[in-house]
């Protein structure tokens, strides 16, 4: 048994850390918060450059075809770094999508410049205050054509193109839309973590290209997130390691009645509460970057496990951070907020933390059925 | 045991309710309540209008109504404030403006100042002519008030004062301050305190707005640069000044409090609203167990407060009450905030209720709790007064008494 | 407003309180717990002498007539106790039962013998390991015969009658059943708390006399259940406050590294979280006894909150209870378990906490309802 | 990254399978474990059993495979021995006996006993012919265990001790323990401990068991009334036995650790098997959530303990996951076995499986778990050691130290 990374993947990680570390202190994070740049182009740029946008794509279409394990390491280094760059849609979610259900003639079309980023790519699903379900879609995509709205798009402002969930004659569908093109509105809408740019997005008849077979867009959907979950799970798992480094490091210098405040147990033991839930939370996501890579049977219950430890994690070690710093862990100055709304962020963008769980369930109860069914036959 | 008024006390808020229907600027909207971002948009004319409606109300008998009328006050009952309270809070009033004067400000200058500076005073703080705010929180001292630093320096009948204070609500527009300031580094650090009163359009006090994580400005930094504050506006003996503010400070647990919506009401309606699958969201019975936790919960501290009320109506001394509702009503904003904006999924992230319309007030709560878990005593220090006040455990064993201020360990800062 | 117990209420409650001391320090229901004894005869005796079986009981029925506020004064005074009596059984469900749905004839029959404790009664409604509903009641009243098994009945083995929740051809009814009479077999058996006696109670035709209406038994049950939750709540509270008080006290005596353990903000904070549900549960429990007493519409939300709270106070401070007592806190002969044990027991008896609140918010939305309809109105 | 065994780790988890098939009493009933309420009854016999295949084990070169061989070990590796043992868990064969012992005892034997006592006692250890057990904490001395009481005083070559220990698994049945004794109540606490080992035959040893809420008694009381221990049975120095016990309670770390069932497998097979309302619990969200809680909290315990193999089968020493694993697994398993008895309603309280066939495993959990939460290291005391040792986070303030022990505050003991 090896159940960890690599050295070779460990020096990735390192590299992908140190490159944050000076191209991404939280000074470019603040500045995506404060000003109007929808993300940090420049960070964008050097990511690029380094290939982590090509990592799982196979030499045949541009990329540099690492494995998922690879990816995962960057992704838990950009989660560290509140990386406020539009990765996460353009890699997990199109690069993914694509690689998942493309034709050859998609592939060819679209990854190598997705590898160069000189395509960001993203995924929209959602449409405003509901639960997203295979029957309740109400964009449409017919004759080629996609109408409806969209809301919010992660990136929607800024990509090139997005696959859309749409419902066709043979039901639900995807296709992959020039959102530069002909019949598409869009416009940035203002979420809880300003770092992070979304749209919504208005299809009038926009040219749509099928993704995958007709009618089974939602079995794919749900593939393609079983395979994100666990990559914004490394991210949120990357966060939550910041945020416990940031209070460990506020709590051994900030002193009060003249002792530093991690000698008081109300705080000595908030943090080891903050470091168990992560570290339950890494066994869950190493365990989802191993089924992912070995595309074992497992990974819709290990993605699952993944991301609601994750997410479970980052919200307390967010919340509990800023607890931590005190008075000057609400202002606005501080950089406290910045992981307190990446985490809630993250914890929305595939799905709630209850969507998650009942999948999980479903999934563990089909296990069960299943092994039960065995054992009669 | 009943919930209902004495005679005279029913008669009493019955003659409130007339005036306010007269007076008042109509019922404000029943359902959930809309929450406000407070920026500090059309803040000036909000103030305005509170000290007209205050000004209005004392010429009614109803401005401060439990102070003796000497100072400004009606010289009613306790309980008779209380139902004011209660029957205005119904109405659309400008409100808060001058809890702090009223709550804090007020009291300590009753038991400190000399008759005189009362009269003169307490009259225009009760009538809202003059607007007070409380200089208490520094940078280095927070849950340890006592480590404050700011410098008062005797020089003839004056004090000159240099430092700098944080988290003054109103300080922008307020008139005048109390203040708590280290007179003497070398003595032990709750010996070397003094209290003052100041003008806070006096030389050298500079007030800048703090932004919070919700993006409201509820708070200010102040500074202080060789600041002249006369003697004669000293609030206690020289050397007493922990002892004034402590006594400030029991008031505060009084005045904080109940904390505001997004509470039970509003994410019952949200969850009788939204779709959870093919159902509205309060089917599922996960949804149910939260729902009923945070019920009981906001049940508790709504029936606990009526225990007090009962206990100040009998002219009892109410106990760590308030410290409960912030404690537990900040802890339950915050996850209301988050479950709220959980039950709309990828749209929980949005936050511009011009997007999404009825909803942004989940994500706003979502941003502005952690400021409510600590502001005015962290849970943390709650619950730690919560513990040697009320259970009489032993306190934190203590490094920083009995030794002059200038020799405790700081660290960094 | 006057949100409090009147000082004649006060005084009861010293007077049980008082009472209690002397006659059931914690030897008694350890007694019980270790001994063969169902239940603690003379204490029940003593608490018969003092009227308190028969302080809801009107004057013509040899009861002495108070109310509802002066039965939770008692109530909250036995929990503290941990009183191994059948108390609640024979006052908040029996007794109860008879005087919302007795006819004359049966309040004159069992109300005096119930108020003078020359008789036990019970309520029998739980058939095993399953959530009662009105659908699934095995058990059958026909011609006047109860057919079927009750578990666990609380008292079951020391009842002389048991209400007993019974499905007639009219739907859900309740009968009066002689235990002691023909076609009823009892059994002790093993619970959680062994301080409160338990049975399996077999009925094979044993002659059941019709309590209220037939075919209404479960909308009384359910009206009875109401009210007796507020009682037991108010146990419940009392336990809880017991439990408070001996960590406090503990907390205070006992020394490591030097010093008190309760100078640990790790015990001060578990102490003060404790002295907070128990706030929180009192406020509750006080409205719930309230709406009892003033028979308020509110009654059923009230009772549910009541109920709700208070178990989760229990739980909470019995657990945590043992926790501060350490290691002695876990043993056989420390009192810690008596309450950890009542605690769990006191939560079951009346349904769980799922079902409570499930009840609650049914409530709510009743409520909610009503006034959307009456604001059309 | 995988969870294959390397060539060799295979070969020889496919010798051990084959000699297991071949000597263990055959496979454990797969499906959710049943609960073992530990009574006494039956006791000796478990133990005679245990001997017998520890003995057989040995023979096989299965005993204690990671001790040198001169110590009756096998010789072998660390991961040699973790694969034994995982293979041998799923075997009905006799356990736990002997973990203490070969876990702590032998451990500090081998760091501090001469060459011919580690000869003389750790092959029969190895074997369980002498079963060991660890005689530390004391009434006074739980969390704090350098605050013990129990004296040594010296009397030529010997030393006679008197006093009381607590919490000491299996001493009814050990020949053997490890003892630390206060030598000098004037010196301070820490300095003044001596470590010895003990003939627990000794004359003046006496073992009382002691009863646990759940009916067990996994431990005992063992009183010490003028026991005279040879100085050559000392283990360190005089005023070392600190260190000495320090090195111990780290292997104790290691031998402590994951909590058994009921865990997720037990009640995710429950709430399949009852019913809620009309349907199988587990198709109540609210059952959901609270299973994937727990799920979630399993796995990621099961995980982290696969990465520590991880790090053994590198030579690595492990961190603190055995405290995360206690810390976290006592508290699931008491709202599992609460969940448990709650899903039954009034039934949830009926503790005899017999009435209730195929139940009780919940309640009685429930009456177990309290226990695991404190022995071994209680919640708080795990949480201040990975706050201090992996986060490196202040200690407590001490006022403990650089006393004399006899003049330490100890209240009412």
């Amino acid at each position: 048994m090896n159940f960890d990374f690599s050295d070779a993947q460990k020096m990735l990680k390192t590299q992908a850390r140190d490159f944050l570390k000076s191209a991404c202190p939280t000074t470019v994070p603040r500045r995506i918060l404060d000003g109007n740049e929808p993300y940090a182009a420049e960070l964008w740029k050097g990511i690029v450059d380094l290939e982590f946008t090509g990592i799982s794509i196979p030499e045949q279409y541009g990329g540099i075809g690492y494995g998922y394990l690879e990816l995962c390491c960057v992704a838990e280094e950009l989660g560290r770094a509140v990386a406020p760059v539009p990765f996460s849609s353009s890699v997990y979610l199109a690069t993914e999508a694509i690689l998942a259900a493309g034709s050859e003639e998609q592939k060819k079309k679209y990854l190598p410049q997705l590898a160069a980023g000189k395509l960001i790519g993203t995924f929209a699903l959602a449409e405003g205050a509901k639960v997203p379900t295979a029957k309740n879609q109400e964009t449409k995509l017919e004759g080629g054509k996609v109408t409806g709205e969209k809301l919010p798009v992660p990136d929607g402002d800024v990509a090139d193109f997005a696959i859309v969930v749409a419902s066709s004659s043979r039901g639900p569908s995807l296709a992959i839309v020039d959102l530069k093109g002909s019949g598409v509105k869009r416009e940035a809408v203002a979420t809880i973590d300003p770092t992070r740019s979304h749209a919504r997005v208005h299809f009038s008849g926009a040219p749509g290209e099928l993704l995958g077979v007709e009618g089974k867009g939602w079995e794919l959907k749900e593939s393609i997130f079983d395979r994100a979950a666990v990559l914004y799970a490394m991210e949120q798992l990357g966060g939550s390691d910041a945020c416990l480094a940031m209070s460990v490091d506020y709590a051994k210098g900030r002193y009060a009645f003249g002792r530093p405040i991690g000698s008081f147990q109300a705080i000595k033991h908030k943090l080891a509460d903050m470091y168990i839930k992560n570290e339950l939370a890494r066994a869950n996501c190493y365990y989802g970057a191993w089924a992912l890579q070995s595309g074992a049977k497992e990974l819709p219950v290990a993605a699952a496990g993944a991301r609601i430890s994750a997410t479970q994690a980052y919200h307390f070690a967010s919340k509990e951070n800023i607890q931590t710093h005190g008075g000057i862990g609400f202002t606005w100055e501080h950089d406290c907020h910045l992981f307190y709304r990446r985490s809630k962020l993250l914890s929305l963008v595939l799905g709630s933390l209850h969507s998650w769980k009942d999948r999980l369930i479903t999934h563990l109860e089909k296990q069960a059925e299943g092994s039960a069914a065995s054992a009669a036959a | 045991m009943d919930f209902n008024d004495t005679q005279q006390e029913s008669q009493y808020r019955q003659q409130v309710r007339t005036w306010l229907d007269a007076n008042a600027g109509g019922l404000k909207p029943t359902g959930p309540s809309v929450f406000d971002a407070q920026t500090r948009r059309g803040e000036a004319d909000y103030v305005e209008r509170a000290k007209e409606w205050q000004a209005k109300k004392t010429d009614a008998g109803y401005g401060v109504i439990q102070w003796p009328k000497e100072y400004g006050g009606a010289g009613g009952s306790q309980m008779q404030a209380i139902i004011y309270r209660e029957e205005e809070a119904r109405y659309e009033v400008p409100a808060g403006v001058f809890d702090i004067g009223l709550g804090m400000c007020g009291p300590v200058l009753m038991m400190y100042a000399d008759e005189a500076t009362k009269r003169r005073l307490l009259p225009s703080m009760a009538r809202g002519q003059d607007i007070w705010c409380q200089l208490f929180s520094e940078p280095i001292a927070g849950s340890d008030l006592a480590g404050l630093r700011t410098r008062a320096q005797r020089d003839g009948d004056d004090w000159i004062v240099n430092g700098q204070k944080v988290w003054t609500s109103g300080a922008h527009y307020s008139r005048y301050g109390i203040l708590v300031t280290r007179h003497d580094p070398t003595m032990a650090k709750h010996k070397g305190l003094t209290f003052f009163w100041l003008d806070m359009k006096s030389p050298g006090v500079e007030v800048k707005p703090i932004r919070q994580i919700s993006g409201a400005s509820n708070f200010n930094e102040v500074f202080f640069t060789n600041v002249r504050i006369p003697d004669s506006q000293r609030l206690g003996e020289v050397g007493e000044g922990w002892q004034v503010s402590i006594t400030t400070l029991m008031n505060e647990r009084l005045a904080v409090g109940t904390v505001g919506a997004p509470d039970f009401k509003e994410i019952f309606a949200l969850t009788r609203r939204v779709a959870l699958g093919d159902q509205p969201a309060i089917k599922s019975a996960a949804v149910r167990s939260r729902l009923a936790d945070w019920y009981v919960e906001a049940e508790g501290l709504r029936l606990t407060k009526a225990r007090t009320m009962t206990r100040l109506s009998r002219g009892e001394t109410p106990g760590p009450e308030a410290s409960i509702a912030k404690l537990v009503g900040g802890v339950k904003q915050q996850e209301i905030g988050s479950f709220g904006a959980d039950l709309l999924e990828q749209a929980g992230a949005v936050l511009d209720s011009d997007v999404l319309p009825g909803h942004g007030m989940f994500q706003q709560a979502y941003l502005a709790s952690p400021g409510i878990r600590i502001a005015g005593g962290s849970d943390e220090i709650l619950r730690n007064i919560i513990a040697e006040r009320v259970l009489n455990l032993p306190g934190d064993i203590r490094v920083d008494r009995d030794v002059p201020y200038n020799e405790i360990p700081t660290g960094k800062g």
